[in-house]
């Protein structure tokens, strides 16, 4: 039982498979010698060799490519973009490859893959390293998207991705990397890919999140339990497919809904979300279904990343709101 | 001004368009049966192509894409290759795929709308049609990283044609092919057309295969029409991957005598004239040529292939026509190993509705 | 005044605006000699020349990139992208340059592009030919996306995407392309960018959709007229940004809200619609917000692909639900 | 077989490290103007860095990345370029973006987070920093076929590196640039290193100028450290291209002397003894020694350019920490020409918020 940090969790869990599953090998940009920018994979090259943790050239496309064709013969290739703002080349492999094999040729190929991508905010980080555009793959048919946002379920989680038989993209909340420390066992355990998680048991209002989003949600639901405002809080965890069976019991029990996430509003997973339970659950409501999100436009430069984004504040007024209905 | 590296592209041909065979024709020439079995399986694929040609003209098929004029390229090709090495094909090389064991009524089954035709009864591993332009590239390239990973003696070949050079794919794959001297064979069919571009409109690179200088490996233009330059040098190339020396690319220089596909009318933006007389330097009349002349070949040899290969396509003709569709649900039993419980309720849906109620138009 | 079918309207505003704006291109595969795989470019070379009317080399990614250079240097270019199934090698330019030159440059720069695309399904076409996509370019800050429904649509909003200074990725129900005529003045008068259309007015539910669907979804209010149920039909045509006033009012009349697209229904621009009223409509409706789309997996090859999508028995049942409500 | 192609990359260099030229030294080598002046940009260049990188150790600037090694090639290709033609730079380009007329202050904005840094005061129509690598091609590309076809005499230069050179968007601009004879040039700046992944992991090609073959365009490889050298062959390009001849690809070597960015720590992956051995080859000190013997400069000159450019630097640090930040919603305001509807509710609750309320981590 050691204690570490959500990265940590990331690299424990491909070393586990690493050392436990042959098939399995991690590529990307500067995965190997340097370990990854953000040292996700520090030591694995060392450990395990250059042939299973490859430093590749520099083309997502041809990351996500070969992956697949690794895949479909027999591999379980995990590959990492180094910031969703360069994912974008990999979404035509993605859609048009990764999420139709099985379905195109009946079953006979398969595509195991994942493909990990440090994704959000609030980082101080450059133009382009900030994006959160999860719902681009919640909206490909075939491909499951997963989102950690503690080191228990970062380790629990990876291993679920890459053991897998199907492909999986996989976020890392990178603002929270390092935030915090968890004691995780080692222990090969994976936790299931189509489960949220109730963070947070409440009556009054049902907050769901995902990614970096869940501390700020956290904060808000402390602040207001000052105020007597009972918030549950839901981490949704696996974005695609969605488990909504557990935000319309919690619903159903707080009559109440608030969405929370980084990413830009319009057809965001928020949206998709407001219309499951708009559908499953309206009867359930007692007011508007509500969203804190990135608004709708491009990420701002440092300076003013953190007012684009979604703060206690603007989560706690709204959820103020949400309890006047 | 020092010069630090230089290239040169070389042509290769060893059967003229009159059946003439050059005096450094390869070994394989001499293997009597081989050249038969490639004429056969050739001579079975044009009369495939035409029965594909005709079913969709009727109706019988969806839109097809005809290999008329390429069938030396793409059987010299599969003919080169183990059982055990894979093929990333894109969509019209149904003589590589047949020689690879693919059947006629998979290929019908594919146009005509079912996914079970990519479901090869033959070749398990080798990667189903693949419409994106040179997406296939990169799994070719893939694979070959896997069977390098597992010391394996397979190789991958993939095929795409002369549109298929613009797209970066193509390149971002031969360039991790070359880093990784990966055991993949990269074949670029050059049928001069990419529907109705040309290709002078397509590149200002004066042959595709000095593409590969791009990558570091070796690249050879060979005449796609004569199926022994084709084989040869395929053969060649996949010895060199085998014994880890990396991976090759060959342009095939052939002709797209056909429409691009039965949606497509050729005569829009191309000129009779320039047809016919690509139609002169087709593969199978020469090859003929090159069997009679060796006496392995005549006119009741012909009749009797041609009534043979007849039958053996209406026998695939039939077994498409008498697939029944495939049930509704099928649209969702093989998207996830597993289907998650939030496509239950969709899948119902489905089922409940049944067939098509053609309150469709078009 | 000529009776025209959407692409002859389509292919009518291209000319329009190339004969009266210097500065405007077409670019494309086989758009030149050949007038495009769907002939909305016939004649247009011949008329405009090679250089106003280009046959580009095989490269969707290549096709938005050189679009973007052009239009930041004061051209207006319209690209067409063959088939949505071929888009998504433009989605790194799009999202990553399209929809940010102006805001990253503080106004410095823009760019007024269009991206033409024909997408949805239901001509029986191969594999990737019948994609429907639109939710990745609603997602994207910055990128307009217009859907248009009839001649008279076609031919107003794509002279106003042609006008319009930012990014505009116009997307073409090909299925009904030539589904039937309508009389056009070419005047070169465009339609507003940002408001939807009530093809029909009624009392009792309100049916939002877009593109070639809105066919079935009013032969589906035609057939329930009969009944005595009165649909109201909202063409959404602008996807992005959404004119969302228009809807409101509408569930405000009628209580009831069935949404209609071809696309996968997760994450998908429905989702982004009933978010809306769930927020801010919610207190006029009478019961779910319910969605009648494409299922959440690949678009099936040909024989089944009318299974996949939303039909006039679909709707039906679907409104027939919604009035029980 | 026959040689059916042929192709030859050649190398120059005209200042050797120790400043001595070669016989073959270009006209422009006797512009003693033009030498001293690109000494100054370089110089003025370096002192800037240097500040930078100060800047972001003290928590006064963002990550950013250090162009030390780099300013013969970024001063030579922008000295070779007319005053409108474009420049569609990556992100480490200062040298080249001093001499466009981009501010010190400018470039300092963007690194601190502030858009109004790619709103250049100078040159209105150039690219701004583009970090998706090589995408900017694919711009340059385009900008090429907006003047050809409004028939002006203008180029584009597009700007990347080694790694850049991987991507299929580079390959696709090159294409287009070949089979249309675009007006640009491509600059392929290679520095040895991708962050942590070395040139011989990144491909097989021996050079990346020979990658030029695959588009049918001329490559050179040039030495990157050699001021005159890159200007020289830059300004050849820009001719050839004006003429309506096309496009060229320029490589560049030279060496990343810093980590990639203030983020990276390039001793993780790279020997002292490889960096102290480049240090020896960078473009300032061969630059200074020719100007010294041929008697255009001395300690005193030296002194005072040291000098001037430290005021320089200063101001323009002055000036970008008295800019306060811009509004919360200027994030707004330049999305569209004209700000949709459905975002001014948007815009209103992000004003009502104001700054941040720090509620954040990291
Ligand atoms: C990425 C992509 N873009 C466009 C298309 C539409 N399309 C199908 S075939 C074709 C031309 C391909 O030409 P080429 O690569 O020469 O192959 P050929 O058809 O001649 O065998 C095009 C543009 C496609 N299938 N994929
Ligand atoms: C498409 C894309 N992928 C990854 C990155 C992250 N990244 C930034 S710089 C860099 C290395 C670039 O190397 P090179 O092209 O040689 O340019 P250099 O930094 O050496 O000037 C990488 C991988 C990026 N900016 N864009
Ligand atoms: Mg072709
Ligand atoms: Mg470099």
């Amino acid at each position: 039982m050691a204690d570490v940090t959500l990265i940590d969790a990331l690299t424990m869990a491909m070393a586990w498979e690493l050392e436990h599953d042959s098939r399995v090998l991690i590529l990307g940009e500067d995965v190997g010698v340097n370990g990854g920018v953000f040292r996700a994979t520090a030591g694995l090259q060392k450990r395990f060799g250059a042939d299973r943790v490859q430093d590749t050239p520099l083309a997502e496309g041809m990351i996500a490519g070969i992956s697949i064709g690794m895949a479909v013969q027999g591999m379980l290739p995990v590959a990492e973009i180094q910031f969703m703002g360069f994912i974008y080349p990999t979404v035509d492999q993605m859609i048009s490859h990764a999420g139709r094999m099985r379905n195109r040729t009946r079953g006979r190929l398969s595509c195991p893959m994942v493909l990990r991508c440090p994704y959000g905010g609030g980082i101080h980080a450059p133009e382009h390293h900030s994006e959160s555009t999860e719902a681009f793959f919640a909206h490909m048919p075939g491909i499951r998207v997963v989102i950690p946002s503690s080191p228990a379920r970062a380790y629990g989680l990876l291993l679920a991705a890459i053991r897998n038989p199907d492909p999986v993209v996989f976020l890392e909340p990178k603002r929270i990397y390092r935030l915090n420390k968890q004691s995780v066992e080692d222990n090969g355990k994976a936790l299931p890919l189509d489960v949220c998680y109730i963070l947070r048991e409440g009556s009054d209002v049902t907050l769901v999140t995902w990614g970096a989003m869940t501390y700020e949600t956290l904060k808000a639901a402390d602040q207001l339990a000052k105020s007597g405002v009972s918030s549950e809080v839901i981490d949704l965890a696996t974005i695609s497919p969605i488990d909504y069976d557990t935000i319309l019991e919690s619903v159903e029990k707080t009559g109440r809904l608030v969405i929370i996430h980084e990413a830009a509003r319009t057809a965001g997973v928020g949206a998709e979300i407001a219309a499951i339970v708009a559908e499953k659950g309206i009867y359930d409501l007692r007011g508007p279904i509500r969203r804190v999100t990135g608004y709708d436009v491009v990420m701002p430069l440092f300076r003013r990343e953190m007012d684009y984004m979604p703060s206690v504040a603007k989560i706690t007024d709204t959820i103020r709101e949400a309890l006047n209905d | 001004m020092e010069t630090i590296a230089d290239f040169e592209i070389q042509y290769s041909q060893f059967l003229d368009p009159d059946g003439n065979a050059s005096p450094d024709i390869p070994e394989l020439a001499r293997n009597t049966d081989a050249l038969v079995d490639m004429y056969r399986q050739m001579t079975e694929t044009r009369v495939f192509d035409t029965k594909a040609v005709n079913l969709q003209r009727t109706g019988k098929l969806g839109t097809y894409a005809s290999c008329l004029g390429h069938e030396a390229t793409h059987v010299g090709l599969a003919a080169a290759m183990n059982k055990d090495d894979v093929l990333a094909p894109s969509y019209r090389e149904y003589g590589a795929m047949f020689c690879r064991g693919v059947t006629m009524s998979e290929v019908l089954l594919y146009w005509g709308g079912d996914e079970r035709g990519s479901d090869f009864e033959g070749p398990r591993t080798d990667f189903p049609f693949c419409v994106p332009i040179a997406t296939q590239c990169l799994h070719a390239a893939g694979a070959a990283m896997a069977f390098q990973l597992r010391g394996e003696a397979r190789c991958a070949v993939s095929v795409n044609g002369d549109g298929g050079t613009s797209e970066g794919a193509f390149y971002e794959a031969m360039n991790i092919a070359g880093a990784r001297k990966l055991p993949v064979v990269f074949i670029v069919v050059n049928n001069k057309w990419a529907i109705s571009v040309p290709i002078e409109l397509q590149t200002a690179s004066k042959t595709l295969a000095q593409k590969a200088v791009a990558a570091g490996i070796p690249g050879i233009q060979v005449d796609g029409n004569d199926v022994i330059a084709v084989r040869h040098w395929v053969e060649r190339a996949l010895a060199r991957a085998r014994k880890g020396d990396g991976a090759t690319l060959i342009e095939a220089v052939t002709y797209r005598l056909s429409d691009h596909t039965t949606a497509d009318d050729a005569s829009r933006y191309r000129k009779k004239e320039e047809v016919e007389a690509a139609r002169k330097l087709e593969p199978l009349i020469r090859l003929r040529k090159y069997l009679t002349d060796l006496g392995l070949w005549d006119d009741d040899r012909e009749k009797a292939l041609l009534e043979q290969a007849a039958e053996k396509v209406d026998q695939a003709v039939q077994r498409y026509l008498n697939t029944p569709k495939a049930p509704v649900e099928s649209m969702f039993d093989y998207m996830y190993a597993e289907l998650p419980d939030s496509l239950e309720e969709q899948r119902e849906h489905a089922m409940q509705y049944g067939d098509a109620d053609g309150s469709h138009h078009g």
